[in-house]
């Protein structure tokens, strides 16, 4: 009666995470405003109601929300009202993305500036170490380890200008995760 | 008192405040001008002015610092007039000094004033000359000297750059052990930022307010108050909230400051817009500076008052005598949207808007220079907008404004429009149990957990990946961008991406 | 005075008023219902709401108008309250009374107050009553009766529907020999528009303006008045700019209309918000009817007062008394943004909004249910938005109005925001010289030559054409569409319209 | 130094109309920000500034318009400013859109109902003179003609519902032609 939504059989799940968690999504269902998924192997059921402005109002378990979405060249961008998840797919061809493994690299968030680099090749590092710092949009910023780690090689030295995503240092894998953490003293 | 007339405008700034400034000046009867780097060819601002010139590269250095490069933009267009915005030149005595030597007004105070408040020692020296209290501290501080003083009035300390403002250039140092390391980061930060190395130091206050008034002066010595700011919600020391009035603040602490700010304004000779910021501990205050030219939150006074501070501003820079201010009505808040990762310590972020929902209604204004296809480069403060609402009192203008900010997505950069949402609709908030630690006791470990929120975004991403959902980008786009780089077009850039392969 | 408690509001409207009532009561907490047609459910007021319901299909008489399916929706979704917004039902008494049989709140007055005041013969007779002055004319006009009160009276003279509002069902009658032929068409077009083809006539006034005050009364019998609207500028007797205060208005009259509105308000025993209209020539005022509602101009009051009147409307209707308004500040305008043709008599036009560009600023308002890819069809009035403009004087009002104007942009939907640019900006407007004549005596021959504008719209077009300019049309989207013609996202839309070729 | 705008050699020139005049332009430069244009002949010289939106700053002979365009099926839709022009190619399909002549047709401007038809085969009508009466969005609105003409045939008749293009009389070309006109009593 109010027009028949698209329904787009999905072969296969979707495989997607954000940060360290790994979703796996399949849509089971959809038609009219009806719409069925299974998150993890929980099953879910909705409206949906695409709008004209290229977003939607998602119905689930008694919740509404606005989305909107947008594919990245290795991402999904998703907005959930105000709120903003990007989502990478899991096997999704960045080195960073091994399922179950964080990144074994510290790579530079942002084009800026190296300052200073605060460990050497061999060394050992423990959980939350600064190992980098650049500024960057008139900030200075701490890259630490996520957990303790070898560092396997330094690739940026003080003074290097770095593009978004060039690799600072790689540690040695399987026994090291890395993430971005500001400075704790400029909160 | 000279009248001068004032006829084409020179905004020496970008993004949201200097469309903001266009607007005003547009509807003033201006002819205005625009500057611009290399990196916001294709901005908001650029599109509004009525001219607008390249004035180097994408480095503010190159370019929105660039005082010859500014003057010269200014001479080419026939400005009468150049009005540097917040930030970049704004506070810098230097630029007022040339601007003036060209021949031409600069909106804000002259530029011996500037440089006398703009070095937090002299405006110390200042506030304590005309009876304004301040924080116990330490000028012009060696490491030495610095830890000194630590030891005997106790840590936490905070060291200050003397040429910094907006929260920049500051570091709170907790122990004796890292004291020399933190003065001299400082002083590297504050060299490289505002170049000049020089830093000062304070006695932190524990849980302070940062409350500050907005004043006018005018040529004839007129000095007026427009009300008091609460910006006590702060991250990384810079402001993120805003409100006026300040809630719980007594009449009497209110008419004190108000007292207070006057007299430093007049003792410093101030003329055109300024702030006087102060720590408020219960009933009591202490100086923290001036900011001499126009804040980022002056438009929650603009809404309490009816009035527009850049007009304002225009006038006395005209050498016009100020007007007697409106009664202010209600209460206003402000929400600054930056680019940021409120879940990653406020980590900057870059990107492209794909798509942008703007909020409004009764009582609602958002200052933005983002359209869809807007770029946020790495080159400068990542602002993206302010949100600011208007309510009969601080219920409704609560309320407005977590319904706005529902109302709000800026896709294609990371924000902090869903952080701010909780922390107005929080109960912290709503007791207005306000201090620059709110944060940090309230909100550090934002996000929590809700499962349906992300089950609704796992959904719309897969929906989203199939191409069912959104934004598309199509290989036609795709093409466009593959020949022909340099193009900003969102098209382009949507095309730029590559169609994500489901496995 | 019973006090009721709300908590979930059924929005019997759509488009930008359903949106701004959602608003304002999702802002005080409420849960929020909005009901839809067919040809709405992908509307931005079916987006807002916390529950949606289809009520019929897309002519209004099926779904907007249908008030067993509405109060059906009430009760499913466990509504208290209905608000009816302008429009529709807003004025029906059988509405009302159905909203409150169903047991219900309906926020707008009595059944049996709107049944009067509804009905132009009886408010006349209120009026009278009251001592309000009215305008000579003739109640329930046979064809014969009224040609003799015209030669009585002389021509020309003003045929009304009974039942109409807004101008809706208005005509004037120039001559003896077109006087029958007028009264019959009236009556047939009164009939098809409001079910009811009484009509009623009056003497016709030369050069009046419309002024109206807006006020509102609470259940303990509490009348406040809320000001002036002056309403002049109308094309087919339809409202399209407002502005408060009126200019050139005597204080003697202003106060004696505001008292006027009030006896008559009192008189009625009148609750919530309604508006008195009155003609005014000189300082010489006479009423002409009540709107038993929400004004679609609303805005320009809230703006002036500080206050939101949806609230007020709320509040009232759950029973609380009225507080004292606040001192209106400054000067609001509102145009009225209409899917028209200015320069074509002002010809209805429909279309999909392909793209969009939304005005901004202080002192701002655009209060609209438009985004890239609202479609404008052709069963309901072609309000797009108003943008409401507040200065501190009139002078800056009109100065940001037209600024905005400048910046706003409907891409797909021919309308009135052009047209409005220029009565804005024109010297007759600036003088305030308003009579509701104002349009046909001035811009009846809207737009004047403009070269260098139509040189810009040929080179702009001659780049879309080639691809090299806006939105562009994608195979990969005419596919979608081709597929699924059903769906309404825009890129859709855009992929349903041919690649234009050129020759 | 501030990017190349793209260069797009226009093959032909574009002739497009609106109303009723005819325009023909062509676009003979165009790098970095400058653009020259030829239109009916005159030589015009500018720039052009993209924006990200889609829209651009278009500066001729000294005045700078903010300007946005879309494509449709027998039409190019463009803003500039706030007005917005719909442009028609000449010779591009329409059976309206014979070069030189008026439309010989009165066609429905919008969907809506057929209340009076007012003239019958083979009358003279008048320029002026009111031919049909619809009602469209709760509006009477008259159709006239614009110049005198012979009615050809009558292809409604009242309580049809017509949609948006639908010809609802035919008029003898070359003598007439035929504009739409609201009610000037509803004015």
């Amino acid at each position: 009666m109010e027009g028949v939504g698209r329904l787009r059989a999905l072969e296969a799940p979707v495989k997607l995470k954000s940060g360290s968690r790994d979703f796996e999504i399949e849509i089971l269902f959809r038609e009219g405003f009806e719409i069925r998924a299974r998150i993890d192997g929980r099953e879910l059921a909705g409206t949906l109601r695409e709008l004209g402005d290229a977003s939607a109002i998602l119905e689930i378990e008694g919740r509404r929300f606005r989305v909107m979405g947008a594919r990245r060249k290795q991402s999904i961008l998703v907005a959930v009202g105000p709120r903003t998840f990007d989502f990478a797919p899991v096997d999704g061809g960045a080195r960073r993305a091994r399922r179950g493994l964080a990144a074994a690299e510290i790579i530079a968030p942002m084009p800026g500036k190296v300052l200073k680099v605060l460990v050497n090749e061999g060394d050992v590092v423990s959980a939350g170490q600064a190992m980098v710092i650049i500024e960057a949009m008139k900030m200075e910023t701490t890259l630490s380890a996520e957990s303790p780690a070898v560092v396997k090689r330094v690739c940026a030295k003080p003074g290097d200008t770095v593009d978004h995503g060039a690799v600072l240092i790689e540690l040695s894998p399987a026994v090291v995760s890395s993430a971005l953490q500001s400075d704790p003293e400029a909160r | 008192m000279a009248r001068r007339k004032l006829k084409v405008l020179l905004v020496a700034n970008r993004g949201e405040i200097a469309l903001r400034i266009i607007r005003t000046a547009r509807a003033m009867g201006l002819r205005t001008v625009a500057v611009f780097s290399e990196a916001d060819a294709h901005s908001a601002h650029v599109a509004a002015a009525d001219d607008a010139r390249l004035i180097g590269g994408a480095p503010a250095a190159e370019s929105y610092l660039n005082i010859d490069s500014i003057i010269a933009a200014a001479r080419e267009t026939g400005a009468d007039a150049i009005h540097p915005g917040y930030g970049f030149l704004s506070e810098r005595p230097e630029f007022a000094r040339a601007v003036e030597q060209a021949g031409l007004i600069f909106v804000g105070p002259r530029a011996d004033v500037m440089a006398q408040l703009g070095d937090k020692i002299s405006a110390r020296k200042l506030a304590i000359a005309a009876g304004v209290p301040v924080v116990p501290g330490l000028e012009a501080a060696a490491p030495d000297a610095a830890c000194e003083f630590a030891a005997r009035e106790g840590f936490p300390i905070l060291v200050k750059a003397a040429a910094g403002g907006g929260g920049r250039g500051m570091r709170v140092v907790e122990s004796a052990e890292v004291c020399v390391a933190a003065l001299e980061a400082a002083s590297r930060e504050a060299l490289s930022a505002f170049g000049d190395g020089r830093v000062f130091i304070e006695k932190y206050l524990a849980r302070p307010r940062h409350i500050e008034v907005q004043f006018l002066g005018d040529e004839k010595g007129n000095i007026v108050t427009m009300g008091e700011r609460d910006c006590s919600i702060q991250r990384r020391h810079q402001k993120i909230v805003e409100e006026s009035p300040a809630p719980h603040l007594s009449n009497t602490a209110r008419d004190a400051m108000l007292a207070a700010a006057t007299r430093l304004a007049r003792a410093a000779g101030y003329t055109n817009a300024g702030t006087a910021e102060f720590l408020v501990d219960g009933d009591r205050f202490y100086f923290l500076e001036v900011n001499a030219r126009l804040q980022v939150e002056h438009p929650i006074t603009e809404i309490r008052f009816g009035c527009d501070l850049v007009e304002e501003q225009l006038k006395i820079a005209c050498g016009e005598e100020i007007a007697p201010p409106s009664a202010p009505r209600g209460c206003a808040i402000e929400c600054r949207i930056n680019a940021e990762d409120a879940s990653a310590g406020f980590r900057p972020a870059i990107g492209i808007v794909l798509d942008l929902r703007v909020p409004a209604g009764p009582g609602v204004r958002f200052d933005t220079h983002l359209a869809r296809g807007s770029e946020v480069t790495p080159f400068y403060d990542g602002l993206l907008g302010k949100l600011i609402t208007y309510g009969s009192d601080r219920k409704q203008a609560r309320a407005r404004m977590v319904a706005a900010l529902d109302e709000l997505a800026i896709l294609g950069v990371t924000n902090t429009a869903a952080f701010l949402r909780d922390v107005i609709a929080s109960e912290a908030f709503g007791a207005a149990d306000l201090s620059t630690r709110f944060i940090e006791e309230q909100f550090s470990h934002w996000p929590s957990e809700d499962q349906a929120l992300t089950e609704a975004a796992l959904i719309a991403a897969s929906l989203t990946a199939s191409g069912a959902l959104g934004i598309r980008p199509t290989e036609a786009a795709a093409q466009l961008t593959a020949a022909d780089g340099a193009d900003r077009s969102p098209w382009k850039a949507l095309g730029g991406f590559e169609l994500w392969k489901r496995q």
